[in-house]
């Protein structure tokens, strides 16, 4: 049948909850009004707002709670309503979240999901389409995924909720309302190594979240100019599947790395450093980014011009070819 | 003696006064008559007046003129300020000219006032670019879209004016929601401490997009979290502008002669969704709407100008027709205006030259100037 | 009609009993004499109230094991209670074994009331590890540095105790400092409203290492904090264990019966430095560390059982074995304790197995075992 | 004449608040007790308690307020007591402190510098020891810079509290009390570019702050065994003097990166990154990291295993040599 991600996540939500009723769903808005996306629609009139409840302005204490229920014995999922309203949870999150359980020597568990919509492309106002991934994959305890489609939005939050440890859902909220057919629940291996969806010769592009539909097309358009662009999406960005990456780039020998956040420090600069050392020898060209620039987010007439795209993607295709 | 270490901490005192009068202060009631009250008197002249009708006039006009430029595609969103145009319009006017208003996102009434052209404010929301008007100028800071955050700003700045034994005060505007968030205890700790020249004005308009003042907090009133910090909580009929402006002048006044901040409620109703991107009817029924437009404060301040025999029908014409004019001036400066060069992003994000910005910059030239995709690469 | 929307706010309710007592309650004169008070009963049997004494005197003794251990080198840092005895051992005493303890760094007294082995607090301070006690078995939560941010975490625990109709309740610690950070308001508000049933324990040592209480806040007392969340705010002498047990007991019976989460200011004293890094003589002056001697919490403790009749000789000297007996056991414990095994670093980070943690255990083994610098490369 | 690095940021600040009387310093314990680490000491006595004053405990609130303050006209020195305690203020520092000038056109200026003892090395418990620069660099709109020297810490702070835009200087606190023979004042050249404090053949070692004695350490101790490192001191994160480090990397072909945060998306990644791309055909190996591993900091008996330090360094121009 056929689904947007943002009912997949509605969905995969749905189902924890029902079969595990310590699963509890929390945040600004996400009760009666269902989330401004929706994606928690329908969870507090069935479940009652003691398993889905809005809770007071403040992220700080939605995360900090959240860590006091998981040390109850509950299975929070805490919604933070905008990616750029991440930032007044950041010591709960980096100092507690991340670290307890290691503080604990083990005895503490977490399992705590952080659904948080992120990135561009919406025409929002400031704020809204921030792309914090990189704060969370250098803070070391934290899992963080992010879904590139419906069924992988579906079984990540599935994985999220079922994990011990905690984790960050990164949800591209412009892909919310992106379908496709998919049969749920899905079943099948565990979606956090990296999968290959499209392959090729020429060169690898290496994309996650919301640049895996454009990576895609990018392949299709590159197709027309001749060249054979393999696409890796990551879907885990800690851990960071770096064989499956590397094995592309050894085939291919040229990689270009495609994210919205800010290109000093995103991940294109972990996964460029990592496959220079273990795929040395095999580099035909320097692995390249294809990003958003090091200034903050536009305003939304101008996102067009900063978020990177099929052009901005081939522009670098055509450099990895020309070494 | 040892007394002393349990004795109550150095610097307190009596605390009856810090508790909120259990009563919102209000001098007008729905059909305009006049209630003085002895310890907020209404010092506005006529003239004074009738100005605070015709920028409530103009706000709900010029808000309503934003909402339609955003049902045809001109802004991404906009956060409507309908019912609130009294809690807004008179409290600012209980400014003097080099005092600075803190606003949120909602405050289009306080802009008026400031008179900072509305269509540079709708630049935001349409996405032009993230503020476009000066704030010295206006003595109006850029809009705050963080929640809470801005009380920070406005308390920093009032600790400045003090410090430089500057008499000008600040006022910080933010919503019922924003009380929960850390910052603004944070700034009320601070302005409590320090003695800063700011008023926390809260509209409490009884939600935060869809969720209810109940569960932002179990205080009886917002104006109770001012015990807290040391301050007076003050609270005033939102929809009333004289109990809004004799309120709030009298807490600008108390700061401005160095008796240290003071937190406002105003208690009003935002008689629109959210923003336009918000449906209320989600979380709020029409009844509740119906009854709180009884207490519009347009009509409740026309009511009054009448009763005193100060506004007769050309003037209320007179202030339709300016109410026209912002309005077109709005649509003339907001339609199809243009995006803007996108070169721009860079310009302004350091006062330093960085060779680093440049190179993105000069990227961005590149692909400008790049031949249309599927052209010849 | 027209009244609903300024009028008080759904849930609102009068205040006259938010506001703190003007005194804090004290139940023992320092010279020992009890003087009871109707609305906190001292329900406490003379074996308790021995027991009660024996902790302070026990958590005295390891204290100052502590600071001498530091000072030897064999801790890194130690964050002293002097003098805070009362205010933690009677708190943590009018818990139930069910309930649950949110300590900060300070809380050596809760600590040996909850039998926490002494030893397993101080690897924290000795960094042979993070923290060394199970927190489960022993209702006591892992020492928290960042502060205020535990305020946040008991909070969320008794949400869930709440939400599973357990009737557990918890308590959480901190400082005077700890009241102006965000997360302390944050959590003080969902407590509030969720109906948690936690504790609010501020001990108010006057000071956040250098800082007065009055750089923390204008209010008369911190009690009065309690007003902006509809908690009630109740203030005992910190350094009398009677009244902090009374104060607290009706505390934590109120929040297991439903009634609610609550605030109480404890006035205390912190005689030692903040912690062994500091240098107090650069803010304190000798005249108010001997007025605060006199108030001793323990020495009034012994006048009111000797008073009773409850505390011979012999009693006092096991008590005083007793806490020899600790202190030998935190010696051996902590003196020239192994460091343990480097590799752990990578054992608790997640608990599922990761590629790239095992690949950077591999590579401290291999530096572990790599030839000393300069031998063979 | 001989000063510690404590002493000469010390200088910094006087000579700054006696030329500029819209200096202000504050933050915890600044005042009475002169900072934990007395880097402040003396100024609230020479210039009294509005220029040099305690704050609530609260770091978001000194912060914002210094946003204010900075709107009013005033040159604010803000102190985190350390860098762990960062964190809360993170939402002020990354959402308005980086962004506010860009989303004001540029009318608004914020001459603010924050500054942050970091680092670990000196034996503290947990949140003492921290090195956050990738989340500062990683954000647009500030300025980040570390001394690595007492000169520099003169200097750097000098002109972080001279720039108009903000600055976040990164004090390596296990620094502090090293000692050196300089002039003070220190006048120019700027020292936002890198400096290369040892030439050498061999391999390049980039460094910053408290790593900088490390790294010359190493180069002496390679030196014994016959290679030549040649020592880059970055002293600026945010802009990255890529040139200086790039034209090295070309003479030398190797390049080892150290620093003590972690390895995922430390300096280390983007310089890697970098290099591999400006100088690809001069790389004889691939760029390597000598960091901190990827888990929470460690307890203070275990810091010296996590801490880079000469052998991890020699370890890795050796591997770097082998290529
Ligand atoms: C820190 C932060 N968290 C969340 C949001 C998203 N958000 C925008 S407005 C709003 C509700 C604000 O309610 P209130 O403070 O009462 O102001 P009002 O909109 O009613 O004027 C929320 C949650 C935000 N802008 N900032
Ligand atoms: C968020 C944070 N900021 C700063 C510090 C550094 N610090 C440690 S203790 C302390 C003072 C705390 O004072 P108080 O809350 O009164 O508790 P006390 O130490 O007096 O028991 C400070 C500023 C910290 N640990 N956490
Ligand atoms: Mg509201
Ligand atoms: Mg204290």
């Amino acid at each position: 049948m056929s689904v947007t991600l943002a009912q997949a996540i509605n969905r995969a939500l749905t189902e924890a909850m029902a079969q595990d009723d310590r699963v509890l769903v929390f945040g600004e808005d996400v009760g009666r009004l269902g989330g401004v996306f929706r994606v928690t629609d329908g969870l507090q009139a069935r479940f009652g707002d003691r398993r889905c409840f809005d809770t007071p302005l403040a992220e700080s204490g939605i995360i900090g709670t959240a860590i006091g229920l998981a040390m109850y014995g509950y299975r929070p999922v805490a919604e933070m309503q905008f990616d750029g309203f991440t930032y007044p949870a950041f010591e709960q999150i980096v100092s507690h979240l991340a670290k307890l359980r290691n503080r604990s020597r083990g005895t503490l568990r977490l399992p705590v999901t952080v659904r948080i919509p992120y990135g561009g492309g919406i025409g929002a106002v400031e704020h809204h389409s921030e792309s914090p991934e990189s704060y969370w994959v250098h803070t070391a305890g934290l899992t963080v995924v992010t879904p590139g489609t419906p069924e992988d939005g579906y079984a990540l939050t599935r994985e999220a909720i079922a994990s011990d440890d905690p984790v960050i859902l990164l949800e591209p909220k412009r892909r919310y309302w992106m379908k496709s057919d998919i049969e749920l629940p899905v079943t099948a291996p565990p979606h956090t190594s990296a999968l290959v969806r499209r392959a090729g010769e020429d060169v690898t592009i290496v994309c996650y979240g919301p640049m895996v539909r454009t990576a895609l097309e990018a392949a299709e358009a590159a197709a027309e100019e001749g060249w054979s662009l393999e696409v890796v999406d990551l879907r885990s960005l800690s851990p960071l599947d770096t064989d499956t990456v590397v094995a592309s780039v050894r085939r291919t020998g040229r990689a270009v790395v495609v994210h919205e956040a800010p290109r000093t420090l995103g991940m294109g600069a972990e996964i460029a450093a990592r496959v220079q050392e273990a795929a040395f020898y095999h580099l035909e060209a320097p692995v390249l980014r294809a990003t958003g620039f090091d200034t903050p987010y536009p305003p939304a007439k101008l996102e067009s011009y900063w978020l990177p795209d099929v052009d901005r993607i081939l522009d670098l295709v055509e450099r990895a070819m020309a070494y | 003696m040892a007394e002393d270490v349990t004795a109550p901490v150095e610097g307190a005192r009596g605390d009856a006064h810090l508790l909120p009068p259990a009563e919102p202060v209000r001098l007008l009631a729905p059909d305009g008559t006049l209630h003085e009250h002895e310890d907020y008197p209404v010092e506005l002249c006529d003239a004074e007046l009738l100005a605070i009708h015709r920028a409530m006039v103009i706000t709900r006009r010029v808000d309503r003129e934003a909402i339609n430029l955003q049902r045809q595609g001109q802004l991404g969103v906009y956060a409507s300020c309908l019912g609130q145009e009294a809690a807004q319009v008179a409290s600012t006017w209980a400014l003097e000219a080099p005092d600075w208003v803190f606003p949120s996102y909602r405050e289009l009434g306080s802009a008026i006032v400031r008179e900072v052209e509305p269509a540079d404010l709708l630049h935001l929301f349409r996405g032009t670019w993230l503020s476009d008007h000066d704030p010295y100028e206006h003595r109006f800071a850029l809009l705050s879209i963080p929640i809470g955050t801005q009380a920070l700003h406005a308390t920093g700045f009032a600790m400045g004016a003090r410090f430089d034994d500057n008499p000008l005060v600040t006022m910080v505007y933010f919503g019922d929601g924003g009380t929960s968030e850390g910052d603004t205890h944070e700034a009320m700790t601070f302005a409590g401490v320090m003695q800063a020249p700011v008023v926390f004005f809260v509209q409490n308009n009884r939600y935060a997009i869809s969720v209810p003042l109940t569960s932002q907090t179990a205080a009886p009133t917002l104006a109770h979290k001012a015990v807290g910090y040391g301050l007076p909580g003050l609270r005033c009929d939102g929809n009333d502008p004289l109990a809004t402006y004799a309120v709030t002048r009298r807490a600008v006044q108390q700061a401005r002669s160095g008796g240290g901040p003071a937190l406002i409620e105003a208690l009003t109703y935002r008689m629109e969704a959210h923003t336009t991107s918000d449906d209320p009817t989600r979380y709020r029924s029409q009844e509740e709407l119906e009854e709180a437009a009884r207490t519009d404060p347009i009509q409740r301040m026309r009511n009054h100008l009448q009763r005193r025999g100060l506004l007769d029908e050309a003037t209320e014409d007179g202030f339709a027709q300016e109410a026209e004019e912002h309005a077109r001036r709005v649509r003339e400066a907001i339609y199809d205006a243009p995006h803007g060069d996108p070169l721009e992003l860079f310009d302004h994000v350091y006062v330093a030259d960085r060779a680093d910005v440049a190179a993105q910059r000069a990227q961005l030239q590149a692909e400008l100037t790049a031949p249309p995709e599927g052209g010849d690469r």
